[in-house]
């Protein structure tokens, strides 16, 4: 799922690209450390971290109990300190357990302090359903965070992503809050040669399309991928839009797209009420109004709590075939 | 680590055998039984037909069987993901469990949960939580309400080390001693939070110490003795009916496989491991029984036999279980008394 | 700000509404019992609940810690357990520290369980701003919680409401919460006599008009219907819809009206990036979009930690003269 | 309820008076600077110049008065929305303050914080928190830097006794003892959370040994006499920075006036307040003052003189500030470094 299909790098998986992320930036900058629930020991509970620990010590990789509140809060202090945490939360699914300090803290105390105290935190954590864990750990909430003035959020759907958001993440000046998608970090690939720093203001164009503009995110990007390569086969050439950064989202790249191809499917695997896919719809009517020669379509996580039974599970979940349909109806 | 014993501890081991052979069998064979299933369960995780996340209680038996001795039906249960043993001990029939993890719509939550929610309210078995510590302030409201029904019943309420130290821990400790709540409050400490152990969880890694801070009974009790935990829970239950107020039981224990089959178990020392399963409860047990109730093997061999012989039934029957159709996707959203969405 | 004005009822304040729906429900149904953060000594954070510990008793007017994971989560075990519980969180600011019980348990357990434990709970909370209590008090969460499936979300914005939504929200078997905005507290008017349990299933046209749909909710309708009265001046004639009903959200009469009038401005008090506001706009474009004579317009707070001085407050918030002029845009 | 005295406050009581008269001078200046700077606040917010929450120490001053003999300026202060006292105390100028209650753009958070969020980041005040208990898990945060660094300097987070109920007060407890983080928590324990009194909020009540369960050291000390407190202070502050991980102060004070200016106070009752008043920290100290140092009416005239001078200015000061244009809303939201959104 990289996006070059140049095989001059090395093969690397998502998971890998990560945790090349981290040890970059712990080496390139000792005020950097990395925070959470079994990030050391343990290796991370999605194996990121793996070895991180004996390079860098307990110090700089830190266990913490679980105390999500705690220690995210912890994060905040110590950025405010002039550290610069890098914290994890094992799942967005305990997220809510930290979502006050999230908001009431970390994206609140530099306006509410009148510009005084500013705090560099990156927190970052895995998202999204797909392996049958159930309605407690399937959750994709990246919308409750785009949701929060004051915070950045990022959303890395491919290896180069994986490997070089972060950086840029940790010179903001501000929060940064990284979903990465539980179906990716087994994803593997060859990654070019250190590319650099990536552009976090910007969405990408994964692939160019006339038709019709598919647009999404994280988890979610291969399957419009797909369901490209499916359209493509009955003459339907749609671009596919990766929106990168969730907050705050790019409108040029999307309207512009939208301009060229006047139709638009918004692909989200969370819940569609009052989610992200509502905010893409509701600003490309804004700002394409008179473009668009159909109403946009979205195509999102059933308003249904993730079931175990993988019939229920994928039939919850937008797959390529809903979103080849919505196209479809798009295209009229 | 090594397990700690505490005064408490000798003392209940050194008591003279109260139950006698048939109530000991039980207990065995209740063990024996909570083994073997999740032995299924590996077998058939393995050939790809359980998926998601599953958490075996190999080694904890001790705590499901000991505890449920002192429940009844009246009682209510909440418990974590790591909860096959506490289910079957409670009486949910195999067949139901195994056909939840097999995502069947006969299984005891129609497929919906998996092995990290089982549900069977019939039973007052109310899951199977997977948020860790999620479920306490949940069983201080089932426990709330028998109070308020003035009711002689309780609310078992079972959770790991870990748990303790998630803020809501606290807040329903509190609530509890605070509103002398009839729950019974048990900390299955298996000395690891996933890969971290209890030392780099907690300050005061004396857990039973820390639960009588907020001025609740609390014990410490070993968890691989079947009986002790029996003994501890029966007496404990028996002071919250009465309305003493919650009860804090931690039952020393250790989990003899990894975490969850996801994790490689790379953290604990494989003495350690070693260690505690000298101290394997059903045979700690059995051990016991033959030199007090003079047990012996062909016995042992009739136990598994019969177990085996349930479990082969039970798998047979979950397999036949069908699945629900993905159009009943949205059923259960809500109450069917008003519709979906 | 009622909607008959008729004045053949007794006056009482918005606040006594609630209070005297709440008296009603403790009084009918000896399950019902009433809990929160000084509900009872106190008499509720807002005096919602003064009076009533004297007239039910400690048991059932309970007073908890500050707690607001454990008395939400007890409420749904005692909700699991038979009783109707009616929770007070004091304000939707402090929910967050609850919103893992709201999501994970109360709105989950009934789907998780195959349809086992239902959860008749009822989640009473005060929203909103406008009284400079700066970042941390000030929150519009409701996007939030109409996110969320399983449960419903109700704000009622008049005397009638605040008055008999409380009975339908009881006998609704599954968890319901109810957003009361603090503006509204001391607003007074006539109630009817007794027109028995409203209609928590539909939205509300409050002004009829035919040039455009102004659509709200609690505490910004009384601005939506100032603004109405400003347009009426320059001879547009605009409907004012109030939703009631943030989730499941009446699509039939938000796009009903829209239809009939062709042009909308959403006006919501919350964040407008990925809040309730962009669904709705989401929604009328995808349902009414060949009716539509304009883009949808919408009317939100600022994306920024609400301030405490009163003239940057004041900017942070929607106000009838930002909703003029949205609607003459749209009108053009 | 009346107040209590431990053993530890008799011993610091019974204490040979330490400081001179100078500093004692010092110290009641500071109190009294405070008590009229709050009954100026009380005159504005009734004038309608303050508006939204204003929460006063009345009767605590003798807390942040002491607490902060102990604090150098390199250590950090976090506190809650009762914070004027601790925000004077820390030594932001009294016009900074009351221009930040006016909404000025010269107040200490250029009018966008209010009477519950000052802020000045050059002296380390990390606010000034509304979120109960938010604000302990920032001064972890804090703490942790200062042990990454290995800085000999601590933490000081301030809050309330209906803090304690919340999960983040145990979340931060286990964090600070298990990590010995440089972590001074003080709690002000007036005995009541708004209009719940400390019986209700706690199955404990006695929080120093609620603290002490984490395996940190906490003391119960009189918070009406500062200068038990400023001995308590630095004796926990001196073992604080030579590395002995958190101590806990629970300081026994008592607010004499209501929970805020919006609350009718109809929970107490008159005789409990009238009965704490006795124990008014200035009262206590003056008398102390006049038998120890030969303090007499004229001195007191001086300092309430010489307080009275400055309070004036302040206010005038103050309302000459300037107000945040409304263009500048969006000012903040984000670093400089990177543009609003
Ligand atoms: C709030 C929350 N944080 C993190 C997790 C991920 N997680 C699942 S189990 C577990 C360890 C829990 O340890 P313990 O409470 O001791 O129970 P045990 O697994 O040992 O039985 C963790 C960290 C979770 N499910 N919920
Ligand atoms: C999480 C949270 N819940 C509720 C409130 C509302 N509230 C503000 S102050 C207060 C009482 C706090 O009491 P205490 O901690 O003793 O501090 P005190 O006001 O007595 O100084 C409450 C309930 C809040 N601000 N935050
Ligand atoms: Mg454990
Ligand atoms: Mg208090």
């Amino acid at each position: 799922m990289t996006t070059r299909k140049a095989a001059t790098g090395k093969a690397v998986t998502y998971r890998e690209a990560v945790r090349e992320a981290l040890r970059e930036a712990l080496v390139a900058d000792e005020r950097v450390f990395l925070m959470g629930e079994d990030v050391g020991r343990y290796g991370g509970a999605l194996g990121v971290s793996l070895g991180l620990l004996d390079e860098f010590g307990p110090a700089r990789i830190r266990d913490t109990p679980l105390s999500e509140s705690a220690f995210v809060g912890a994060g905040i202090g110590a950025a405010i300190a002039g550290l610069r945490p890098i914290v994890e939360i094992m799942t967005v699914n305990f997220s809510l357990l930290a979502l006050d300090q999230i908001l009431n803290n970390a994206a609140t105390l530099l306006h509410m302090s009148g510009g005084q105290v500013a705090v560099p935190l990156v927190i970052r954590m895995s998202t999204g359903a797909g392996r049958q864990l159930a309605a407690q750990h399937s959750h994709s909430l990246e919308g409750y965070y785009a949701h929060i003035p004051g915070i950045r959020v990022l959303a890395p759907a491919t290896l180069e992503d994986a490997r070089y958001m972060l950086a840029p993440a940790l010179s903001d000046p501000d929060p940064v809050v990284i979903f990465e998608h539980g179906s990716l970090y087994n994803v593997s690939g060859t990654l070019p040669p250190d590319t650099g720093p990536v552009d976090i203001d910007r969405a990408a164009v994964r692939r160019p399309g006339t038709d019709i503009s598919l647009i999404t995110h994280g988890g979610s990007l291969g399957k419009a991928l797909q369901a490209a390569e499916q359209l493509a086969a009955d003459h339907i050439d749609a671009e596919v839009v990766d929106l990168r950064t969730l907050r705050p989202l790019d409108d040029a790249t999307v309207t512009g797209s939208v301009r060229r191809t006047h139709r638009a499917v918004v692909i989200d695997e969370g819940w569609r009420t009052c989610g992200l896919s509502a905010e893409i719809t509701a600003r490309i009517t804004e700002q394409a109004f008179y473009d668009l020669d159909a109403p946009v379509e979205r195509v999102c996580g059933a308003e249904v709590p993730v079931p175990y039974a993988r019939q229920l599970e994928e039939a919850a979940l937008p797959q390529p075939a809903d979103i080849v349909a919505a196209a479809r109806r798009a295209v009229g | 680590m090594t397990p700690r014993t505490t005064a408490k501890e000798r003392r209940t081991r050194t008591r003279p055998p109260g139950p006698d052979t048939g109530h000991r069998l039980g207990l065995l064979k209740e063990m024996l039984r909570i083994r073997r299933f999740e032995e299924r369960c590996v077998e058939m995780y393995s050939a790809g037909e359980i998926r998601g996340f599953v958490h075996l209680c190999i080694g904890e038996e001790a705590v499901s069987v000991g505890v449920h001795q002192a429940l009844t039906p009246e009682d209510a249960v909440v418990t974590t993901y790591r909860e096959h043993g506490h289910a079957l001990a409670r009486g949910i029939p195999a067949e139901a469990v195994f056909a939840e993890m097999l995502g069947r719509m006969t299984g005891c939550s129609r497929g919906r949960g998996g092995s990290m929610h089982l549900f069977d309210a019939d039973r007052r078995f109310y899951g199977g939580h997977g948020i860790v510590a999620g479920g306490l302030p949940v069983a201080a409201g089932l426990a709330l309400a028998d109070l308020l029904r003035e009711r002689e019943q309780l609310v078992c309420c079972l959770f790991g080390d870990g748990a303790v130290a998630e803020g809501e821990f606290h807040e329903t400790a509190n609530l509890a001693a605070l509103w002398d709540l009839p729950l019974l409050l048990v900390c299955e400490n298996n000395l690891y939070a996933m890969g971290t152990p209890l030392a780099r969880e907690h300050a005061q890694v004396d857990l039973a110490a820390r639960a009588a801070s907020y001025g609740m009974v609390a014990w410490a009790v070993d968890g691989m003795d079947v009986l002790a935990v029996e003994r501890a829970a029966r007496r404990a239950a028996q002071a919250v009916r009465a309305g003493s107020g919650p009860y804090f039981l931690e039952l020393r224990t250790y989990r003899f496989r990894a975490h969850s089959m996801y994790d490689p178990d790379l953290y604990r020392d494989k003495a350690e491991i070693e260690r505690w399963k000298q101290r394997d409860p059903i045979t700690l047990l059995t051990e016991r029984m033959r030199t007090e109730n003079g047990f012996d093997d062909t016995s042992v061999e009739l136990l598994e036999k019969e177990v085996a012989e349930e479990l082969d039934r039970a798998v047979e029957q979950a397999r036949q279980g069908g699945l629900e159709p993905a159009e009943d996707l949205l059923r259960f959203v809500h109450s069917p008394a008003r519709g979906t969405s």
